[in-house]
């Protein structure tokens, strides 16, 4: 049982960003409406974000900012020690990847409203009839 | 000056933001600034792969960190020799589309040209970089612009197209990114270098094996590898031109180099050939991609859509050439990476031109061209020569190393597809060169008398002379890239290889 | 000892992004959505993400949302599925 | 289109599953990830950049090149909206209000903007009773939420924070002034000259800074080169080249964040809107 329970929570994030990543690719190919689409969109990007944060964390770590680090600097006698503190660098790649996936996110939304513009849908189906037609 | 090397990426990335403010001052302003920048960057391009084929490999660090810590930038023959040529090709095609800019965006061509020099950012970032992460980042810069840039074209379809490229790029770039993930936890480091020394000592891993498949897989549906490629075709062809003519021959063949930059210098030829034995598989999947492209190219009503299936089957060629698993099949990859993106851009400025004048390119308006534009059509007709393989120029020379190398691997279904696909090509140009030469122009049938003096009264229009320039330019420069393909073989690829 | 709130707030982002797609009104998915954002946030927080995880309440659960709420006042509500 | 969507998610989603069995377990100390660079950056970032928060000190100077592309992706964005959504065709109808009264003119088929007194108001198609309540609250609180943007962005070495989350907070203080009043008090503010100025100015900043270092004879964005610019102890001349850099990028958001808001919610015509 105790064996069970630390497999679960040494593995549960990465089960479950997987799940959230199928989620996200899931409406992304079935969902007909394009709005929800791009919801589907950002949760599997955000499904990849939870999974880089995930690696980056340490059990008895603490948060990436040095505690007494400014005002005196010879206070070099308490060496940081690397493993009280959580692996900074995929956080800094994830800032990057949420503001890239914020501005995919807008650029979509703009174009969803200028093809509202031209067909009054945003469904699919319907978008395709639309295009038949001509 | 040892800045070279960033200065490539930066002197667009600078002119970007001037021409953008220069607008408020003085519109006229931006075009100037922007072919300087993008002149400023082939000239620091040219001189890097001077100095690469001189002394060797060079490294520049970024923020001056040494380079597991930083960024750092990495440039060797293929790098140098693929920046040549993509700064080039966009210094190119900015000469070219002052106009047709002009035509097509009319009131926001200052905008058009800052979007235009960050999508060139995009590519010469991507090719110099040495750091899997920041390839991300400039991938992701490359694809936005592109979107936007392919939203702008055709009032109907291109917010469609664009819209559904967004979907499936965003799916690419996040594969990717995840199997940067993947090997990040492996390795615990983002740099090429330090990855591949890193990957060297870790056999059979399941996780390395993921992070493999994700990487690839993501630059497949990046490149349009066949059963990937559905956004390709629409999205190209509803760009506006100016645009369609650089992104066309660049983008998929820079993701070509990503692909071949993962192979050799991330995971390895080993990894891949070795332990994975996926080399017979991929080249299948190519050979699929050429007869697919090439099939689906000939059922097309226009000449724009048409390319686009072409381009389809190209990057059949180099995906299965760089995975023959050997020499020949590999600098035929590479030499085809220059060739096909030469031969592509002089495809697409002969159609951009075309459209400048008729503003169609469907195959039933082409009608009498031979008469009406006849020095864009005689650059059209040495490109598709050079695409179908034709002997003095480039095509030719790339597709008889690939065809060498897929006897060498044994791998002869994927040689007979490539003769194939040449033929297909043949009888598809045939075709809009008949339709372009003999039929003349709908109204010569209207009146019966006019039945004789209807060709003597054909009226030459020409495109623009800055169009025209660049075409020929091109043109000339696909033979002399086909004359001197036994020089890059021997200075660039070679060397590189070993 | 994060692991018991980490494995109830993963839970939660679940449920509210299988609710996020499934609402069959736009605007409701907009609020879903921002709420994802928001749980996801947490999670951040929990896992020693401060950063990211502040990133993601003032882009993923504050501008985004008013993007897309900003969008589906310009476009519609309706949605089939 | 929903089996084909099943069975790829399906596949790829065993795929990813057969992947994680070897990965190292959540929290593990001794991961690969975080022994190779982490253990560099957490011990040696402090000495080398005097910025406490580790994640600012790779992320503007360590990976400063990453950050400055991810900034230009921003600005990319708010370009694309406006090259999209634009739409500079003028207002012909308009419609005013008589504030006592609550008689509303319609004026149609006129571009000119007509010279009303103060006893009119300038409305949209569709008038919407604001709320005093909400309109005083939003006004007071305006000014606090920009200056905590402002912290954020100036105190981003010290404590979580920087460029993005100040700008985008500082953007979303001027979408609660659109929201609260009207979207043309917030167009009459901030016009749209303005943000694109600001839009460019930022990465301008960003990418400037780098270049100065590169005229001085560093490397690109090496802000240690920087030394003789400014009179500041060169220990210090690190950080104070982040917080330019951090600048920079808090325009650059601010800007486009409301860029994109504005061409959204009006269409681009940057009239009516939320």
């Amino acid at each position: 049982m105790a064996d069970f329970l630390a497999l679960i929570v040494a593995k549960y994030n990465y089960w479950l960003y997987i799940i959230l990543m199928m989620i996200g690719l899931y409406a992304m190919i079935a969902k007909n409406n394009l709005i929800k689409k791009l919801v589907g969109m950002n949760i599997f990007q955000t499904a990849i974000i939870l999974f880089y944060v995930s690696i980056g964390y340490k059990t008895e770590g603490t948060i990436p900012i040095i505690q007494n680090a400014h005002g005196d600097h010879g206070s070099h006698g308490a060496v940081i020690q690397a493993a009280d503190y959580i692996n900074p660098l995929p956080h800094v790649l994830m800032l990057t990847a949420i503001v890239v996936s914020v501005a995919t996110f807008g650029v979509a939304m703009a174009l969803c409203v200028r093809i509202y513009q031209r067909y009054q849908t945003l469904e699919e189906d319907e978008l395709r009839m639309r295009l038949s037609e001509k | 000056m040892d800045n070279y090397p960033a200065l490539i990426v930066i002197a667009p990335l600078l002119g970007a933001f001037f021409a953008g403010l220069a607008a408020w001052i003085e519109k006229r302003l931006s075009y100037p600034i922007a072919l300087a920048a993008l002149g400023l960057s082939l000239f620091s391009a040219v001189n890097v792969l001077m100095q690469v084929i001189a002394s060797g490999t060079i490294q520049y660090r970024m923020a001056g960190w040494a380079p597991p810590m930083g960024i750092e930038y990495r440039i060797d023959l293929l790098n140098a020799m693929v920046l040549v040529l993509v700064s080039g090709i966009a210094f190119l095609n900015l000469i070219a589309s002052y106009k047709s800019v002009i035509q097509e965006t009319t009131d926001r061509a200052e905008s058009f040209y800052v979007i235009y020099l960050l999508f060139c950012v995009g590519l010469l970032g991507v090719v110099a970089t040495g750091d899997l992460f920041n390839l991300y980042v400039l991938i992701e810069i490359t694809s936005l612009t592109s979107y936007t840039l392919i939203a702008l074209g055709d009032r109907d379809r291109g917010p469609l197209a664009a819209l559904n490229y967004i979907f499936i790029g965003v799916i690419g770039a996040s594969f990717y990114l995840l199997g940067v993930g993947y090997l990040y936890i492996k390795t615990g480091s983002l740099n090429m270098m330090d990855v591949a020394n890193i990957l060297s000592g870790i056999q059979g891993s399941t996780t390395v094996l993921v992070a493999f498949f994700l990487c690839i897989i993501g630059v497949w549906i990046k490149m349009a590898l066949f059963p990937l490629h559905v956004w390709l075709p629409n999205g190209y062809t509803y760009a506006p031109v100016a645009f369609s003519r650089v992104v066309a021959p660049l983008m998929t063949k820079v993701m070509v180099y990503v692909m071949i930059r993962l192979m050799i210098s991330v995971f390895g030829y080993d990894y891949i050939f070795t332990e994975l034995n996926l080399g017979q598989a991929v080249v299948w999947l190519g050979t699929i991609a050429v007869l697919a492209g090439s099939i689906m190219a000939l059922s097309q009503k226009n000449l724009k859509k048409m390319l686009t299936y072409i381009i389809v089957a190209e990057i059949g060629y180099m995906v299965g050439g760089a995975w023959l698993a050997n020499e020949l099949g590999m600098t035929g990859a590479i030499l085809h990476i220059v060739n096909d993106a030469l031969m592509t851009f002089a495809l697409f400025l002969a159609v951009g031109n075309i459209a400048y004048k008729i503003k169609s390119t469907d195959l039933a308006n082409l009608k009498g061209l031979f008469g009406r534009m006849p020095w864009t059509m005689a650059g059209f007709v040495l490109a598709a020569f050079s695409i179908i393989g034709v002997p003095p120029t480039c095509g030719f020379f790339s597709k008889w190393y690939l065809v060498l190398g897929a006897f060498e691997a044994g791998a002869y279904h994927f040689a007979a597809a490539l003769i194939f696909s040449s033929l297909i090509c043949a009888v598809l140009f045939f075709k809009v060169f008949e339709i372009c030469f003999f039929e003349s122009r709908s109204n010569g049938h209207g009146d019966a008398h006019g039945h004789g003096d209807s060709h003597s009264t054909v009226i030459v229009e020409e495109a623009p002379i800055s169009m025209l320039v660049v075409s020929g330019l091109v043109s000339i420069s696909l033979i002399v890239a086909g004359l001197y393909s036994g020089t890059i073989v021997n200075t660039i690829i070679l060397p590189f290889l070993r | 000892m994060h692991w018991p709130i980490d494995l109830i707030v993963l839970t939660f982002v679940i449920f509210t992004a299988i609710a996020a797609i499934s609402v069959k009104d736009l605007l409701g998915t907009a609020i879903l959505f921002g709420a994802y954002s928001f749980l996801m946030c947490l999670l951040w927080a929990v896992m020693g993400a401060v950063d990211v995880a502040f990133t993601e309440a003032s882009v993923g659960a504050g501008v985004s949302t008013v993007f897309f709420v900003a969008a589906v006042f310009r476009t519609s509500r309706r949605t089939k599925d | 289109m929903k089996l084909l969507g099943f069975i790829i998610v399906c596949l790829v989603g065993g795929f990813l599953l057969y992947g994680t069995g070897e990965l190292p377990d959540w929290g593990d100390p001794q991961s690969p990830a975080s022994l190779h660079l982490s253990n560099d950056y957490i011990e040696h970032a402090v000495d080398e950049t005097q910025v406490p928060n580790l994640v600012t000190a790779v992320l503007a100077d360590y990976r400063g090149f990453d950050t400055m592309f991810e900034t230009a992706v921003v600005f990319c964005a708010g370009l694309a909206c406006f090259l999209l959504l634009r739409d500079f065709r003028p207002r012909k109808d308009h419609y005013y209000r008589h504030v006592p009264t609550g008689v509303v003119l319609h004026l149609k088929d006129s571009s000119k903007h007509l010279a009303v007194g103060n006893e009119f108001e300038d409305m949209d198609k569709e008038w919407v009773p604001s709320d005093i309540v909400i309109k005083t609250v939003c006004r007071m609180l305006i000014p606090f939420i920009q200056i905590y943007a402002l912290y954020v962005v100036a105190h981003g070495d010290f404590s979580p924070g920087g460029g993005f989350q100040g700008g985008v907070i500082f953007g979303s203080s001027l979408i609660l002034l659109a929201i609260s009043y009207n979207l043309k008090t917030l167009v009459k503010r901030v016009s749209e000259k303005f943000l694109s100025i600001f839009a460019a100015l930022g990465v301008l900043i960003y990418v400037g800074i780098g270049a100065i270092a590169m005229l001085l004879g560093g490397n690109f964005l090496d802000y240690s080169k920087l030394a003789p610019l400014i009179p500041i102890d060169p220990g210090h001349i690190r950080a104070i080249g982040m917080l330019g850099v951090e600048i920079g990028v808090g325009i650059t958001v601010m800007a486009v964040m409301v860029i994109i808001y504005i061409n959204i919610v009006s269409e681009g015509r940057h009239e009516e809107g939320l």
